[in-house]
């Protein structure tokens, strides 16, 4: 197994420790719960902002924590919803008068996970409102299936969210306005290779040397189908085709563009991808405000991408535009 | 679980529940893989390190009841295993457990009806029914056998050994399934043709009962 | 090839592009040079900063141009060093009366380029300067070599002499600032898996399934020696030995401290071997200061890391806290 | 090249840069390989991009004398390919086409001249000496031995085939050598038992020179 990893088991723990001393004066590490919070939090004049999720999609959640982003992060495992404990505790660490806001990636053990967790904090007297997010068109949605995944285009849904609630607005505003930034939000991936969760010790899945998986998940889950390696650009209109189609996008909508790595793939492929995608838009009369291009919700050491679209209003590109922290950034 | 009342319906409970954990401790890998197949390849890890905590909290409980062991260990899995698991398996011992209440006898009718309740928390909490692909698939099958050769008077040995083939026959035929639930489902179709990771994990723990009980159950 | 690439020869070309138009507000693309630079530049009121070196290091160079950094970077093709003409070119194109500072990452090629380029500019009346970047302790220094490399340690170059141009320092200033800074900072990397280059569609060098390449260079050449895949802790220690004996590194040092990932591994790992090196630099009694984590110059799809430690000042720190912008952003 | 005068001096000169381009470009891959083993394996792409520029050139270029073309040449190589090889050889032919000025006979001593003055112009711009392991190892003995068997009043092309023979003897001989230049020095006693790549490409090209003369050279 190629990888930086100690004892298998300490992955997640030593990862979050790590995450904690890179980060020292702005956060703070719950080791019990696996919570990464700000270490001003909580701020009894906003509501508090947690996401859950599991671990292996770095830098979601718990390097999206900051001012202006999220309060708290309490993932599970590798690939695995957290614990109720874990969103309960956290919770509980992160009350505050004005609410505790839930983000749930929408899968079966998250949603399982805060429901409970809302329930158990709700009888202790909390206040807790919980916004799903489920952008990704490569699941069909209907009442016989568990509906769409939650995959990178909860990226928007954070920032969006965070710079509300940093603005002071209420728990019942942020969940309107998260559903809104949802439901203008669709999100397509495809992975070139698996990958290799360290407990596991090899890959997720078998892809042959010249196959690639359309609709590929997050977590290493197949996806819609496998087809032969494509080049580039025909990769990119495939994804955005299924985006475009989906809300559908169309002629004149000012959208923010997303080109996210999955893990393994190096920036300069994507923003080939990036290019074409872009070029593809201001073909079809989108014009791109905004631009998204590197690692915002991986799954390991994938290679591949995903390709989001937010159609765009004034006040969406503002929250976009206000100002943010995070555990992780360049200069 | 008549027959133990000798040395006591505590330990049998108690002894049930270790085999389940040294099963899904030893087969951690096996789990994985299957749910590696449609899935996201964690079932074995999440089901091993809630039981590896299961075994732990046995070892230091002094929990007075069958009923009260059942509800602690329950919240130990909520607490300590993600994904869906935790709050499955979590929520059917704690179902288990409510329903045996404070009881220190229990009847195979009680055994049955706890069964059933962890059943039914388990369609609550997750929203799947028979047939989605899901681990409901062995267990109900083999709660019914259980429940049938029980109320026909047979032995509990007997009556584990045909539930524990109703349980395999049951996992094999999630083959022939789509998942309509849990992380498989996102394939569709192409979930045909593949083992359910949760029904063959209930599949072989009912195994590993009956063939052990004879031996150590009493 | 498991790659977002289309015809290999165009990748770069595609690239550049990409991120121009990621970026279409405050970059500008010159295809013929493959040169990306500040909308704005040249700014007559500061010296201009030039970066060349080879493309597939991203976000090295060209992903470090903005405001308080580059002005502008011409990379070569994959791996190789921008031919003369691109660099008396972009020089020109920079031009500025402070003059235009080349920083240059010491390679024979990169050297020879630069070296031309600087005559040819100066034939044509301009001001150039040169900064040489060798961080790299993994190579031996004497006067019978080449040298050390410039590895992922010139981003604290980049970042500290982009500030000081920016507040209108002279170009002879820039070279000093340089040079302390370059003085200051030691890196070595290792590599877990070899990397492709689009051209070339398959693997630089082979590495067996459990060998590491210790040692390794940002260009897939190989290291000082070959051995077997240790443990992330084990690795930490042994990059961040090579590079604490080299200054060295002694007790009472303030030190920013970079894990750069090389292009193939996940940040998860990274946090691991970052929370490992801070722990031990602590209980060394060396201060860490500031913490970069993340990929800073990579060597395509390559895995493994590099540690960076550089000696801080209280002139550095500020100059490495000044504002920024770069054309990679997550926020 | 006195043998060549009847058919023209630039003419000859053309062919052997036709002949050196078209060998770069058909061993784009193998010459990458080589530089993979202990370098960064762009040299054949280099080369490669290099040479198609250079083919481009002569069909569009009306230079007038051999120094010309030469100068215009070395000019393109230095324009078009980055890594080590742009300059290095760019300065070669730029360096060889200011020894021909503006003459149009070369005498085999020109030729000769010629050389020797790429030989001296790589070693300024790059540091190398012979036995560093670069591809002066295969250029300079190749020269020794076209200028020892010239002088000694042989025809070209058995001089030209002495020389390759030369230039592959000493290609295959940088096994034997550490770097102590380039890419390759950084891994030192490793790059022991390798072949230099662009020793291999020299000795390529006067093979090719070598084979063709007699048919193509005329
Ligand atoms: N909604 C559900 N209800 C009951 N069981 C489920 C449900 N979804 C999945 N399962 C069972 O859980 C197993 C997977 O567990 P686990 O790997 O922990 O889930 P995940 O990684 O998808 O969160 C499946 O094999 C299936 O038997
Ligand atoms: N300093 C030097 N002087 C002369 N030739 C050199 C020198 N360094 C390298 N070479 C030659 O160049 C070849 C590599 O060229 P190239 O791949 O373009 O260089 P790089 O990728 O290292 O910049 C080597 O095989 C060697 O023959
Ligand atoms: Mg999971
Ligand atoms: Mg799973
Ligand atoms: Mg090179
Ligand atoms: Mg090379």
């Amino acid at each position: 197994m190629k990888k930086l990893v100690n004892e298998p088991k300490a992955f997640v723990a030593e990862m979050l420790e790590g995450i904690a001393l890179a980060n020292e004066k702005t956060l703070k590490y719950v080791p019990e719960y696996n919570l990464i919070m700000r270490a001003d939090a909580p701020n009894t004049n906003k509501v508090s902002v947690l996401q859950g999720s599991g671990s292996g999609h770095e830098p979601a959640h718990v390097l999206l924590v900051g001012k202006g982003m999220l309060d708290g992060a309490c993932p599970g495992d590798v690939f695995a919803a957290p614990p109720v404990d874990y969103v309960l505790e956290s919770t509980k660490l992160l009350a505050s008068p004005k609410g505790v806001l839930h983000i749930v990636n929408n899968y079966t053990g998250d949603r399982m996970a805060f429901d409970m967790a809302r329930e158990l904090a709700e009888a202790e007297g909390l206040k807790v409102a919980t916004l799903m997010v489920d952008d990704d068109v490569a699941v069909k949605d209907s009442t016989h299936t568990v509906g769409r995944r939650g995959v990178a285009g909860n990226f928007f849904v954070i920032k969006a969210v965070g710079a509300a609630a940093e603005q002071g607005r209420k728990l019942e505003e942020l969940v309107e306005l998260g559903q809104r930034v949802n439901g203008v939000t669709r999100t397509m991936g495809i992975a070139l290779t698996s990958c290799t969760p360290p407990a596991k010790g090899s890959p997720l899945f078998e892809l042959g040397d010249g196959e690639m998986e359309v609709g590929v998940g997050i977590h290493g889950e197949p996806g819609r189908k496998r087809k032969a390696v494509e080049p580039a650009n025909a990769i990119a209109d495939e994804l955005l085709d299924a985006v475009v189609e989906d809300l559908p996008f169309k002629k004149g909508d000012k959208v923010a563009l997303m080109v996210n790595g999955l893990g393994g793939t190096p920036i300069a492929e994507l923003y080939v991808v990036y290019g074409h995608a872009h070029t593809r838009l201001t073909q079809a009369g989108i014009k791109v405000e905004r631009s998204y291009v590197g690692e915002y919700c991986t799954s390991l050491d994938m290679a591949g991408c995903s390709i989001t679209l937010v159609r765009l209003d004034d006040e969406l590109t503002s929250l976009l535009d206000a100002p943010g922290e995070m555990g992780m950034r360049i200069l | 679980m008549q027959r133990q009342k000798e040395s006591g319906v505590m330990q049998a409970v108690e002894w049930v529940i270790r085999v389940m954990a040294e099963n899904a401790v030893e087969n951690e890998d096996y789990f994985s893989d299957l749910d590696a197949v449609v899935g996201d390849g964690d079932f074995g890890h999440s089901l091993a390190r809630g039981f590896e905590a299961v075994l732990e909290t046995l070892d230091e409980s002094n929990e007075q009841s069958p009923g009260a062991l059942l509800r602690k260990i329950g919240m130990v899995l909520m607490a300590k295993v993600g994904g869906t698991s935790g709050p499955i398996w979590g929520t059917a011992f704690m179902r288990a457990g409510s329903v045996a209440g404070e009881k220190n006898e229990l009847t195979d009718a009680d055994v049955i009806a706890m069964l059933h309740a962890g059943i039914d928390g388990i369609c609550e909490r997750g929203g799947a029914s028979i047939g989605d692909k899901t681990l409901l698939d062995a267990l109900i099958p083999a709660t019914t056998t259980l429940g049938a050769r029980l109320s026909r008077g047979e032995e509990w040995d007997r009556a584990l050994a045909a539930t524990a083939i109703a349980a395999r026959t049951a996992a094999d035929a999630t083959r022939d399934l789509i998942a309509r639930r849990g992380r498989a489902s996102y394939t569709g179709e192409r979930s045909l043709g593949t083992l359910d990771a949760g029904a063959v994990a209930v599949a072989s723990m009912f195994e590993r009962l009956a063939e052990r009980w004879p031996l150590e159950g009493k």
